[in-house]
């Protein structure tokens, strides 16, 4: 196939979509050609996964038409769209935790033999998918469900392969991937476009879509608002459209030295089946980064703060005063907010309201009597504070795109007026003018004095927020690093090439 | 974290069947010292047989289950389907395939109305089944004011009585209707979408699965089961028997064996194999009491705390296995 | 850099809330409208009063099952539950009327101990409600078998069995009004309020996603085991009303287990937890008693009942499960 | 022994349908019914003060065959015990094995829990077992037909005893008049004690059940012919609220009933309560021989009648069992009369110290154990 097509692979003209009367996608219009990596960038909430779905079949649109391929079609399900040969990655994950990975990559179309499942040729051909993605250590009969967040985003992408699809879709394939697992999708994706298949790729990580894309559509509010060729881009350009005004900084100041106050969270020789020998300090004031690769036991270091799965060994300290936090309402009452990192999973209360949501905590470890009035009003100001978009405060939270949902997490904890803030993960999946907004949020919480500890497997906003980093690697320690510090320094303690000792 | 430990210990023995061998053991211990013996020719028949009649149906039951849904309305499939059987057959050898047939065809009927009511009209199961159980139940006390029709006698002498030694043939077809479901489960592309179903009904969906069609396909198997019982039935009881699914308690006991046998009520998790487990265990038990002369409202409370000891059991496990 | 701004979200729409409820009501409207074409009278204050007292126990345990349900469980034992605690009360009572009170006050305990148990079993020991219920099902009907080796004993007092039988005489407008119905009242307006406060709310969201619930500091176990305690005590209660209105008998609460959940669902109540209202599910219940009355009237044979009531039901939950899940 | 259900096709020589009774049921057959009725007169043979030793119209038979020394072993395959006339006859029972201690050596109780298919297992298992004699309640007529065979094809002496089975194999089948005679007893007394043509409820327990289908085919019979008006024929589940429930409704419907028949006992308390609680006189209406209803007849003054289906017909079975066994002739089918207590003989059942669910006619007193072990 030739590089440039003269008919596009995909054509979508007018696609609008609407749920319970709220215009969610209004006329967009796309192409994607053959052999061409297509970004679709914008805001939370900004439509990208429910244009990304309709194309795959996962919804029905209200208007509008789609051409594949030169015909035009109408997919009654995913089914269809993977007929037609439409593959996607989706953002939440799409595996089945008690299956095996061989189960889950050809899950609807199962090689068969003589009628029968060919279980032999589904585990080498699955074998022979991950080694394509460069992931040669996992085996096609694990059970999906034991696999650390990162390897299930590789059996996600063997899963959209497995397809053979000409047009295959990514929506945030990275998020939770380490960078040298970005570094291997880059080479598929490159060799994808090669094989003259059509990428649509959405992610809130500019660069990758600089890196790896040809052409940028930016939506906004459910509209495209511009469609350019990626060489014609700036970032400047893209964060303008998408969010609708300049941002001038992407991290707000560090905290200055006399900011930082006592030791309020202390922890020796901590440990339990996933950490060992944890030593840490946590300061009134002071925002600590926690870097490491993925399974290196960062959110078991949270969860075991939060009292999730506590401490077996070892000594906490809050304030100086021997504490021990054994579940997540200890924790709580001890003044511990804990952001989780899977917010399908574990973040909200999908069929709730978002006011339900943001005031769970309170409800549940502070309940009252009287004055339950003043408590929703603080709230809904909250909500406000932190912007979530939302038809209303009584929607339901699953209708929320990922970062409006994860503002409204916030807000339950902010309702509780947290000393120690832990949030693992807190940018993940957002825009990036929800993203400094959060950063604002940790920095102006810190500065209030509360000590924060935040988790994130994105090397620029670890270096950018932190006042200090920790560094694990295999569930402990492996060093310590100061603000300024550079990705190679994190990464030589993450992957281990630097001793302790010499960090 | 080694990656084996990352491999499903595959298809381990299901925990029901060390149950069965200990429980064997102790009873036939306890039955001795009574004076009794539990292994006699005859109490072994007898107690193959209680498990034929059940397990056919929980064999089913294990499929909807596996599939995220759930039938109640097996006890009343299994009393039409003997009184189809008994009443076509009349006695005679002569419409014995055509009864069976039609016997089948019925309940496959019955399990088509509850897959599409609940994939079409999205009634959750629990309430669809119990709904089609009602209008079934109508139908038979209105029409039967006992037994009725007469089962071909060699369908009585075949499967009613025949067996191979102490081994009655309907606990044959019991072990080779087990075999073709767990074959189904495993090595068909049906079977895989059935767990996946199960396991997250829209990650199946989205992979590309047509739901609505598996599970219907999984409650016209339950409901054939259920008429497979219903055949047995009526060739163990010589005639048609409208009350017979339901005196049987039939709908909870399966559901009892199949949770026993270590399926998952969610769904997604599990095999008939546990299922064939659970069903022999409560079989025994019943033998073992029955040597014993228990009380059967005592065997009734024995039997209700061994289930949830059981389901204890199983959920003590998985969480050390998440543990690992 | 300013990004702390104010920005109230629009005010609440009033769409989502009520919406769970019209098809049942709706369905409620045709199921009196059609008695009263047939039956002009029982509107009539005393015959409308005596039905709603009569319908008092099935209401009071769909709202007990309602609890459960909502927190993402199932109590199949309630039927049974109640069967045992009238046969219980019987046999401790034996006619006599001074241990009305005390034998009240065990019943209801009762009803409080099989519900944390039930919630025990399924919280620590992580059993499927469905089976310990079903467990405690079995357990129960066998113990008060076992217990009154087959055939009730003793008898309820009249003091007793006043609550489920007798009512206010002369009340203005009213007529009579059965104690049953006072008592409904008061427990339903409990009910009503104990959903709207913390606990409530948090009880559904444990139903919707127990993982958030406990991470955000709800002791989920404990959640739940109240729930299966009000159900219990729900249960109690319906067995002292139905003791009262029809005295001591084996079949006191057969079958009360399904028409409970069946009465939640039919109040737009999602099996598996999160969702629903406990006025939905109380008036499931009122629906499916005005049912079984619908049927009395008509004279539906006695053996075809359950066909209607299945074709009834069926075509009632699909009504509200349709508008629901539109998609 | 009689057949209940041989001859399933036999309702076109039932009498027409009536108003509101409905098609007659296929368990209707004529010859038993005039059968039973003429049983209901008939003077029975033997022990005046001892009912479950006489027999109806006997037909002896040699059971020489059978003679064996004792003690005996004695196996017992029951239907259920699921409800009170089942657990009042099955100590019956259980003080008879007692009172013949020395000559029982064992006596073998299986409970079928209500299940046919279990108690065809039962059956089985006991063939096993080395039983002198085996006794039967069969849990369905029909279906149990194939096992009790079977029991008989094993050379054991079988005893059937309550419902019946579809062969002359066993032994001997004993039960009381039946069916027909309860029913029609009930009916006879409530279609004359109320006004001519006034209305009727019938109150069933559960169709599909022999002795029950039979107790209203002969009740239709008898309503139809007294040209009564059935409102209306409901099933109770022998649950006293819905039992309450229908009547009240059925009360409100056609403002006034006069006259209630029912196929059991169970919920006749039930019934009458609806009519205190609505505020109306109880109009004539039939029970059975439970205490509870034999005390509120005389409490209220009810215009009553109970026929019975004796409780004491458990005792029959181990002495027909003992006679076979000894080589003794017994009378095959052994029929039991059928007692009816009616206004007259009321207080010469009614036991004030027993608890309300006992049945009167046990037969017990003189067995060891009473009063203390139906208690
Ligand atoms: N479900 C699981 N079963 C077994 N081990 C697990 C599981 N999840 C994580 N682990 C292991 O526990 C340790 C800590 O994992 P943890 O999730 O805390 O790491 P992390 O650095 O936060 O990585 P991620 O970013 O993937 O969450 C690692 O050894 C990981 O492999
Ligand atoms: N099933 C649904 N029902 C109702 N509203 C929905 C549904 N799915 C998405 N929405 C709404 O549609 C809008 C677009 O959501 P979408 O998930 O497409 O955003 P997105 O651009 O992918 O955002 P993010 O970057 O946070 O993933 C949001 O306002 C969301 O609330
Ligand atoms: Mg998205
Ligand atoms: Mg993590």
């Amino acid at each position: 196939m030739s590089d440039r097509a003269p008919v596009p692979l995909l054509a979508l003209r007018g696609i609008g979509k609407s749920f319970y009367g709220v215009r969610v996608l209004d006329g967009v219009d796309l192409d994607v050609a053959p052999g061409e990596v297509h970004a679709v960038v914008g805001e939370n909430g900004a439509g990208k996964s429910t244009l990304m779905k309709i194309v795959s079949g996962g919804y029905v649109p209200d208007g509008g038409t789609i051409e594949f391929a030169g015909r035009s079609c109408v997919f009654g399900g995913p089914r269809d769209a993977q007929r037609a040969g439409i593959g996607i990655i989706h953002q939440e994950f799409n595996l089945l935790p008690e299956r095996t990975v061989a189960e889950n990559v050809y899950l609807g179309h199962e090689p068969k033999r003589r009628g029968l499942v060919d279980r032999r040729q589904m585990l080498s051909r699955t074998r022979d998918l991950l080694a394509t993605i460069g992931e040669t250590t996992l085996p096609a009969d694990a059970v999906v469900g034991r696999l650390g967040v990162a390897q299930q985003q590789v059996v996600e992408i063997a899963k959209a392969l497995a397809l053979d699809a000409r047009l295959l879709i990514m929506d945030e394939p990275t998020a939770a991937l380490a960078d040298h697992e970005v570094e291997l999708l880059y080479g598929l994706v490159r060799r994808l476009q090669q094989q003259g298949i059509g990428l649509l790729y959405v992610s809130h990580r500019l660069t990758e879509v600089f890196d790896l894309s040809d052409r940028i559509t930016v939506l906004k509010d459910g509209r495209r608002v511009q469609t350019m060729p990626t060489t014609e881009a700036t970032a400047e350009d893209l964060v303008r459209q998408m969010v609708g005004r300049e941002l001038s900084s992407y991290y707000p100041d560090r905290a200055a030295p006399e900011d930082i106050g006592a030791v309020r969270l202390a922890v020796r020789g901590g440990g339990n089946r996933k950490l060992r020998d944890i030593d840490l300090d946590l300061r009134a004031g002071e925002v600590l980064g926690i870097g490491g690769l993925q399974g290196s036991g960062r959110s078991a270091l949270a969860r075991a703060l939060f009292g999730v799965e506590p401490f077996t060994t070892g000594l906490v300290t809050i304030d100086g005063k021997p504490t021990r936090l054994r579940s997540p309402r200890a924790a709580t009452r001890a003044g511990i907010a804990y952001v989780t990192e899977d917010r399908k999973g574990e973040g909200i209360v999908a069929r709730q309201s978002v006011l339900d949501n943001a005031l769970l905590a309170s409800r549940a470890v502070f309940p009252v009597r009287s004055g339950r009035a003043a408590r929703t009003v603080r709230v809904r100001e909250l909500l406000a504070t932190v912007e979530v978009r939302a038809a209303g405060d009584d929607q339901e939270i699953r209708f929320l795109s990922g970062g409006n949902q994860q503002k409204v997490v916030l807000a339950r904890w902010l309702a509780l007026d947290p000393l120690i803030l832990l949030f693992d993960e807190p940018t993940r999946g957002i825009d990036v003018g929800a993203k400094s907004a959060i950063h604002d949020l940790v920095r102006q919480l810190a500065r209030a004095g509360a000590a924060v500890l935040m988790i994130s497997s994105e090397l620029p906003e670890l270096l950018g927020m932190s006042d200090r980093m920790l560094v694990m690697r295999d569930g402990r320690v492996a060093g310590e690093l100061p603000a300024g510090s550079t990705e190679e320094d994190v990464v030589a303690l993450a992957v281990g090439t630097v001793s302790e000792a010499a960090a | 974290m080694s990656l084996l430990s990352l491999r499903a210990a595959r298809r381990p023995v299901p925990g029901v069947f060390v149950a069965l061998a200990i429980t064997l053991a102790v009873g036939w211990l306890i039955v001795m010292i009574d004076g009794g013996q539990l292994f006699n020719q005859s109490t072994t028949v007898s107690l193959l047989h209680v498990a034929a009649g059940l397990g056919l149906v929980a064999v089913g039951q294990t499929l909807v289950i596996l599939g995220g849904s759930l039938d109640l309305s097996v006890a009343y499939v299994i009393s039409l389907s003997t009184l189809v059987a008994a009443e076509t057959m009349n006695g005679s050898d002569g419409a014995l395939l055509p009864a069976i047939g039609l016997a089948l065809t019925v309940s496959a009927a019955v399990g088509l109305l509850n897959g599409l009511l609940v994939t079409r009209l999205r009634i959750n199961a629990f309430i669809a089944t119990l709904g089609v159980g009602l209008l079934l139940k109508g139908y038979l006390d209105n029409g039967y004011d006992g037994p009725a029709g007469t089962t071909s006698p060699t369908l009585v002498q075949t499967l009613g009585y025949q067996r191979i030694g102490p081994v009655p043939l309907s606990f044959l077809l019991l072990v080779a209707v087990t075999a073709a479901c767990w074959f189904a489960l495993a090595r068909t592309r049906f079977g895989h979408h059935l767990v996946a179903v199960g396991g997250d009904p829209e990650v199946a969906r989205l992979s590309g699965v047509r739901n609505d069609r598996v599970l219907v396909v999984a409650h016209m198997l339950c409901s054939l089961c259920a008429g497979l019982t219903g055949i047995y039935l009526a060739s163990r009881l010589g005639s048609g028997a409208p009350r017979v699914g339901t005196e049987g308690l039939y709908d909870l006991e399966s559901i009892a064996a199949v949770v026993i046998g270590g399926t998952a009520l969610a769904g997604g998790r599990g095999g008939v194999v546990g299922t064939l487990g659970g069903v022999l265990l409560l079989a025994s038990i019943d033998a073992i009491f029955n040597q014993l002369e228990v009380d059967a409202f005592f065997k009734q409370v024995i039997r209700g705390a061994i289930i949830i000891a059981a389901v204890a059991v199983y959920a003590r496990r998985a969480m050390r296995k998440a543990a690992v | 850099m300013q990004l702390v701004k104010r920005r109230p979200l629009p005010p609440q729409l009033a769409r989502v809330r009520s919406g769970g409820l019209l098809p049942l009501l709706a369905i409620l409207v045709v199921l009196l409208v059609l008695i009263t074409v047939r039956q002009p009278d029982f509107l009539a204050p005393a015959s409308l009063m005596s039905f709603l007292g009569r319908s008092a126990p099935l209401i009071l345990l769909a709202a007990g099952q309602y609890f459960v349900i909502v927190s993402g469980e199932f109590d199949l034992s309630v039927g049974s539950l109640v069967t045992a605690q009238v046969v219980v009360a019987a046999r401790l009572i034996d006619s006599d009327p001074s241990r009305t009170w005390p034998v009240v006050l065990v019943l209801l305990a009762g009803g409080l101990a099989v519900g944390l148990v039930n919630g025990l079993i399924t919280t620590r020991l992580r059993v499927p409600s469905f089976i310990t219920t079903l467990g405690m099902f079995l357990i129960l009907v066998g113990a008060v078998y076992l217990w009154s080796n087959g055939a009730p004993k003793g008898g309820l007092s009249e003091e007793f069995r006043r609550f489920g039988r007798r009512a206010f005489e002369d009340v203005p407008l009213l007529g009579r009004m059965p104690y049953a119905l006072v008592i409904l009242l008061i427990l339903a307006t409990l009910a009503v309020l104990l959903m709207r406060s913390d606990f409530g709310r948090v009880l559904v969201a444990v139903g919707d996603n127990p993982r958030t619930a406990e991470l955000s500091g709800v002791r989920v176990h404990r959640t739940r085991t109240i729930a299966f305690m009000l159900s219990g005590l729900a249960a109690a209660v319906a067995a002292i009303l139905i003791g009262g209105y029809s005295g001591v008998s084996f079949q006191a609460g057969a079958g009360l287990e399904f028409g409970a959940i069946t009465a939640v669902v039919l109040g737009g109540v999602a099996l598996g937890g999160g969702r629903g209202s406990i006025v939905g599910a109380m008036l499931g219940a009122l629906t499916l008693e005005l049912l079984f009355t619908l049927m009395n009237f008509y004279g539906v044979s006695g053996a075809l009942r359950p066909t209607v009531q299945g074709a009834i039901i069926l075509f009632a939950v699909a009504v509200s499960t349709r508008r629901s899940t539109s998609r | 022994t009689d057949e209940p259900a041989a001859t399933p096709s036999d309702s076109s020589s039932a009498p027409a349908a009536g108003a509101g009774t409905g098609e007659q049921s296929k368990f209707f057959v004529q010859a038993d019914y005039d059968n039973e009725l003429a049983l209901l007169d008939a003077a029975p043979t033997g022990p005046a003060d001892k009912p479950w030793e006489q027999v109806l119209n006997p037909t002896m038979v040699d059971t020489a065959t059978f003679k064996k020394a004792g003690p005996h072993k004695i196996c017992f395959s029951n239907a259920a015990l699921n409800n009170p006339w089942r657990q009042v006859g099955f100590k019956t029972m259980q003080a008879e094995v007692e009172a013949q201690g020395d000559r029982i050596k064992e006596f073998v109780h299986v409970d079928a829990e209500g299940k046919d298919q279990k108690q065809i297992a039962d059956i089985n298992d006991l063939l096993g077992k080395g039983c002198d004699a085996l006794i039967v309640s069969p849990n369905t007529t029909a279906t149990l037909t194939p096992a009790v065979e079977a029991a008989c094809k094993a050379g054991l002496p079988v005893v059937v005893f309550d419902r019946g089975v579809d062969t002359d194999c066993p032994v001997t089948f004993i039960n009381p008049i039946g069916g027909y005679g309860f029913g029609h007893v009930g009916a006879e007394f409530v279609s004359q004690r109320m006004k001519p043509g006034g209305k009727v409820l019938a109150l069933r327990i559960l169709p599909g059940v022999d002795v029950l289908e039979t107790r209203w085919s002969a009740a239709k019979v008898a309503f139809d012919k007294a040209q009564v008006d059935v409102v209306g024929v409901e099933f109770t589940d022998g649950d006293p609220a819905k039992t309450k429930k229908i009547v009240n409704d059925y009360i409100q419907r056609h403002g006034t009933i006069d006259g209630v028949w029912m196929d059991a006992g169970a919920v006749a308390v039930a019934a009458v309560e609806a009519f205190q609680d609505a505020g109306q006189p109880v109009p004539p209406i039939n029970g059975e021989d439970q205490l509870d209803f034999l005390k509120m007849w005389k409490d209220e003054g009810l215009t009553a009648i109970a026929p019975t289906y004796p409780t004491y017909q458990w005792r029959t079975p181990i002495i027909a069992a003992l006679r076979i066994l000894d080589g003794q002739q017994v009378s095959a089918p052994w029929k039991l009369p059928q007692p009816t207590i009616t206004q007259e003989n009321l207080d010469s059942y009614l036991d004030p110290n027993m608890p309300p669910l006992h049945y009167a006619m046990c037969g017990c007193t003189d067995l060891p154990g009473y009063p203390q072990r139906w208690k």
